[in-house]
């Protein structure tokens, strides 16, 4: 694979950052954008902008038929049987608010159990935190080992016939375990529970297939993924969807409306409230397109490799404290250095031009579990190399020698 | 004449018009010419829904074919319907199963039966498969 | 004003649509994008793409210095008193599903009172139709007569000790018709009610200034005002933001959280669950600028002058019928055409270059009311000229000879 | 000294560093000179929220003046809250309310101090100063 190729098409990537080049290493919060994503947002805005849906005019049906054609590229990236099981939103966020609230509505009541990890996202904990209250449900917790794995005889022990719902990280943002959510769908599925995927830090890496996982519902981020921000995807199997109720309203989602009485248009139309971001999805288009040029696969082997040759450097060095040590890992490297606060690491990497995240990660019960405020995580993508690797053991180096 | 063969002749007639005007007046008096589809048809059953043109269709099997009336609001609208109409009714399950409507292409009016048009028309050509699958079903 | 110097800045603006120049009238739906704000969208992904807040590289701080920064844009463009009071939505319709549930949790109980006017966009009605069904809460719809005018009196007459809010568009997408908002913001107050208003229509249109108007709430796209779309504002007064819980949960709105106990973050975080679309808010700070640069005082005067002629012009047409007559109206030109289908119209004027918008402009009980199924809608903006009027005028006759 | 003439003698001390390595050695320095503050105030009250290194600050008045004392668990906005409480422990009132912190900006600081930094050092500076208000309030 010709990284170099790679990473040109990044305009952001030959930038300095405190006068030092820019390694970017934070790619789990955000990936950077190729210029075929940018050039596909420009491109829609100085050609063909329009609003979509029953317009009668070129422009809209140009738009609307691209913006379609976008639905169904990611029906195809992610194997769904349907284009109308694919639901545009703004991120993985609104994606799981959205089936939090409907699946609730639709299948939640009172003593029914929810099941997620102590691993997730807060996106992942607090919407169901907040329909359990809702709806006098209950919330548990599959624990997680010391190396960051998610304990599944555990999880064979809360299943049972009143769990409603699992909803677990395909990759967790912040020990990069990869959980064996094939089995943890086929479980569940054997006790009648169905499942959500959070599949945020998943899309980049892994090649998708909703139809051989069987995966009731799935979410991820576009902007996670070389995509722009503010665009997003839930997908859902028909029948399900089908039972559950919007969740905004306004806009193509109607279908008749007066004020004694309003119907809802069809899938995905019934969930799609407002006018939706035509540009963003033809970003997203593109971002697909890159992705599947290179290959998933491709991605995948060459990022593993980094992975491990990351994970064998840095354990070298001394006072280098791995967070997360899943044998099954993604591209996300969490640690601690001695007694170096998080924020301290950070801000000296980042005066080497080096650019991770330090913190929670939005998963404070991991960290509160693990026993730690926080982590210095470096997280890579397909552009990052074994130099830039090296950049950042140099960095850790230079950083320890600083505080000790 | 099979499906194709109608395609044909519809693609000779338009033929003759060298611009969008005479071709859009063409269908406009196709439209005025539409049969008029029974009055007890024009109801919620029959409406193809969610657009903005409203499309009602009705269908009759006969000694193994199959016969469609249709009507609309707008002229254009029942001007691509005629034609549809003209191709498709009267011809076996079979054969409107099958057929692509590939001449709606070459006379430069494939785009009115886009998915995302907000005409009904797509829909309409939907729901006359249907049709001709279910009659088939009941046939087999 | 020199409009030719404004047109250019529009790249769209110079293609054709079926071998004609493209004549854009369909502005009320989405108007175009100048090359300022395509340009913010697209350098902000080549320059400084981050994920905001919480990071201490520089990239990050970047990317959240130019958000928070965009921010105060839209606070000064808007006349808030406090940056904390503008909230990001991804459009006018997350903004109003999140006033209409976060208000009704905190606000609304059984045997309540919700205003709302027979010409709302449907973003503008079903969310407080679901709301009153929620909490058997009552909807009550202001009157429109024939010109397209709200009966102030019936207004007078609806408000009581039990409204809790009344929600009115600032302009109809329909009719044009310009709402006398600071009236019923007074008189909703004088009640105890408050008040919302979707401004979707407005703010292309007019110079908002949310201190002297003392609205309590109010929404609008940046799509609608040359902005990039999958982008909006949801305004609210601090103290009553304050009292309201969050509609999403997840990512920076939350302070803590634990699986026992989750605590959110302060404003304007608290209602921003997500990675936000911070290239999106570059290009409405983009937009914004773009308008301040005209002037809205300036770009209302030139709209305003464009109305009247067309107005004018338009009902010498034998068979025209305008659909909405107030005396204050903004650049919105609904009409039918003697017996002809709006799609009909629509077609035809498209093959013409003229993109209009035809149906019921998701405003469907304001079309039963008049008794038609739809409309024929030519809206304007800034970019838009009298030898547009004049084509669309002939157009229409061209139109008319074909049907007749 | 002033609050003006406390940070004129920071920046000197600063223009010595040519480069960026030196400055945050000295920053770090700073951090673990800075006085322990009272166990008692590193408390819930005490903490500045919102912010991915915690800081903690307590104030007292003595004869017209305000006294600080600051803590953080990073030793980097340690070092940058010892040079705050230096400049600002000790003034007035007045003086708090209106300093500008313009050397923070000559030592290439002043981005630590933007309200988006994940070090709490803003919130702790618009801490300081609304105790400063407060006493002058209570004074006045
Ligand atoms: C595992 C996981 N879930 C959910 C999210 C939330 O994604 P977004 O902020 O794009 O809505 C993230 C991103 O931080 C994530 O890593
Ligand atoms: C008056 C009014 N309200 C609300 C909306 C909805 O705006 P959006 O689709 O950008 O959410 C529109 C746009 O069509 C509108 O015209």
């Amino acid at each position: 694979m010709d990284i170099q190729n790679i990473r040109n098409q990044f305009p952001i990537l030959s930038r300095k950052v405190n006068n030092k080049p820019l390694i970017y290493l934070d790619n789990s919060a955000t990936t950077q954008k190729p210029q075929s994503v940018i050039d596909a947002v420009s491109n829609y805005y100085t050609q063909i902008n329009s609003n979509v849906h029953r317009g009668v005019h070129q422009l809209s049906q140009l738009a609307t038929d691209a913006f379609e054609e976008a639905r169904k590229s990611v029906q195809e990236f992610i194997n769904a049987k349907e284009h109308h099981e694919v639901i545009i939103t703004k991120g993985t966020t609104e994606s799981i608010n959205m089936l939090a609230w409907s699946f609730g509505e639709a299948f939640i009541k009172e003593g029914d159990e929810i099941l997620v990890s102590e691993m997730e996202h807060h996106a992942n904990i607090v919407p169901w935190q907040m329909l359990c209250e809702r709806k006098k449900a209950k919330l548990k917790v599959i624990a997680v080992d010391e190396n960051g794995v998610l304990k599944m005889q555990e999880f064979a022990n809360l299943l049972n016939s009143n769990t409603k719902i699992v909803s677990i990280a395909h990759i967790s943002n912040t020990l990069g375990t990869i959980n064996p959510i094939k089995e943890i769908i086929d479980k569940a599925h054997k006790l009648g529970a169905l499942v959500h995927i959070d599949g945020a830090q998943a899309v980049a890496h892994t090649a998708l297939d909703m139809q051989e996982l069987d995966v009731d519902f799935y979410s991820f981020s576009a902007h996670k993924m070389y995509g722009p921000m503010g665009i997003g995807i839930f997908y859902g199997k028909e029948q399900l969807l089908n039972k559950m109720p919007p969740y905004q309203y306004g806009g193509e989602m109607i279908d008749q409306v007066s004020f004694t009485k309003t119907t809802f248009n069809e899938l995905p139309y019934k969930f799609e409230a407002g006018t939706p971001n035509v540009g963003g999805m033809l970003g997203l288009q593109a971002a697909i397109k890159f992705l599947s040029d290179i290959g998933l696969d491709q991605i995948k082997t060459y990022e593993d490799e980094l992975l491990n040759y990351a994970t064998l450097e840095l354990q070298k060095i001394e006072g280098f404290r791995m967070i997360g040590n899943s044998p099954h890992k993604a591209s996300v490297l969490s640690f601690l250095l001695d007694e170096i606060h998080p924020f301290d690491a950070g801000t000296i990497l980042d005066q080497l031009g080096i650019a991770v995240r330090t913190g929670n990660h939005c998963a404070q019960p991991i960290m509160d579990k693990m026993g730690i405020p926080g982590t210095i995580r470096a997280s890579l993508a397909i552009y990052n190399t074994t130099e830039e690797i090296d950049a950042l053991i140099l960095g850790i180096k230079k950083t320890q020698q600083m505080f000790l | 004449m099979n499906i194709e063969e109608i395609g044909q002749e519809i693609v000779e007639e338009f033929s003759m018009f060298d611009d969008w005007m005479d071709k859009y007046n063409y269908l406009i008096e196709l439209g005025r010419d539409l049969e008029i589809i029974d009055e007890k048809y024009r109801d919620q059953q029959h409406l193809i829904t969610g657009c903005q043109s409203r499309v009602w269709l009705s269908a009759e099997e006969k000694e193994g074919r199959i016969y469609f009336k249709a009507d609309s609001d707008a002229v254009i609208t029942k001007g691509i319907v005629n034609l549809l109409i003209r191709a498709l009714s009267g011809q076996t399950a079979e054969d409107i199963i099958n057929d692509k409507l590939d001449f709606l292409e070459q006379i430069g009016l494939k785009d009115h039966l886009s998915p995302t048009r907000a005409n009904g028309l797509s829909s309409m050509v939907k729901q006359m498969k249907l049709y001709a699958l279910a009659f088939k079903a009941k046939k087999g």
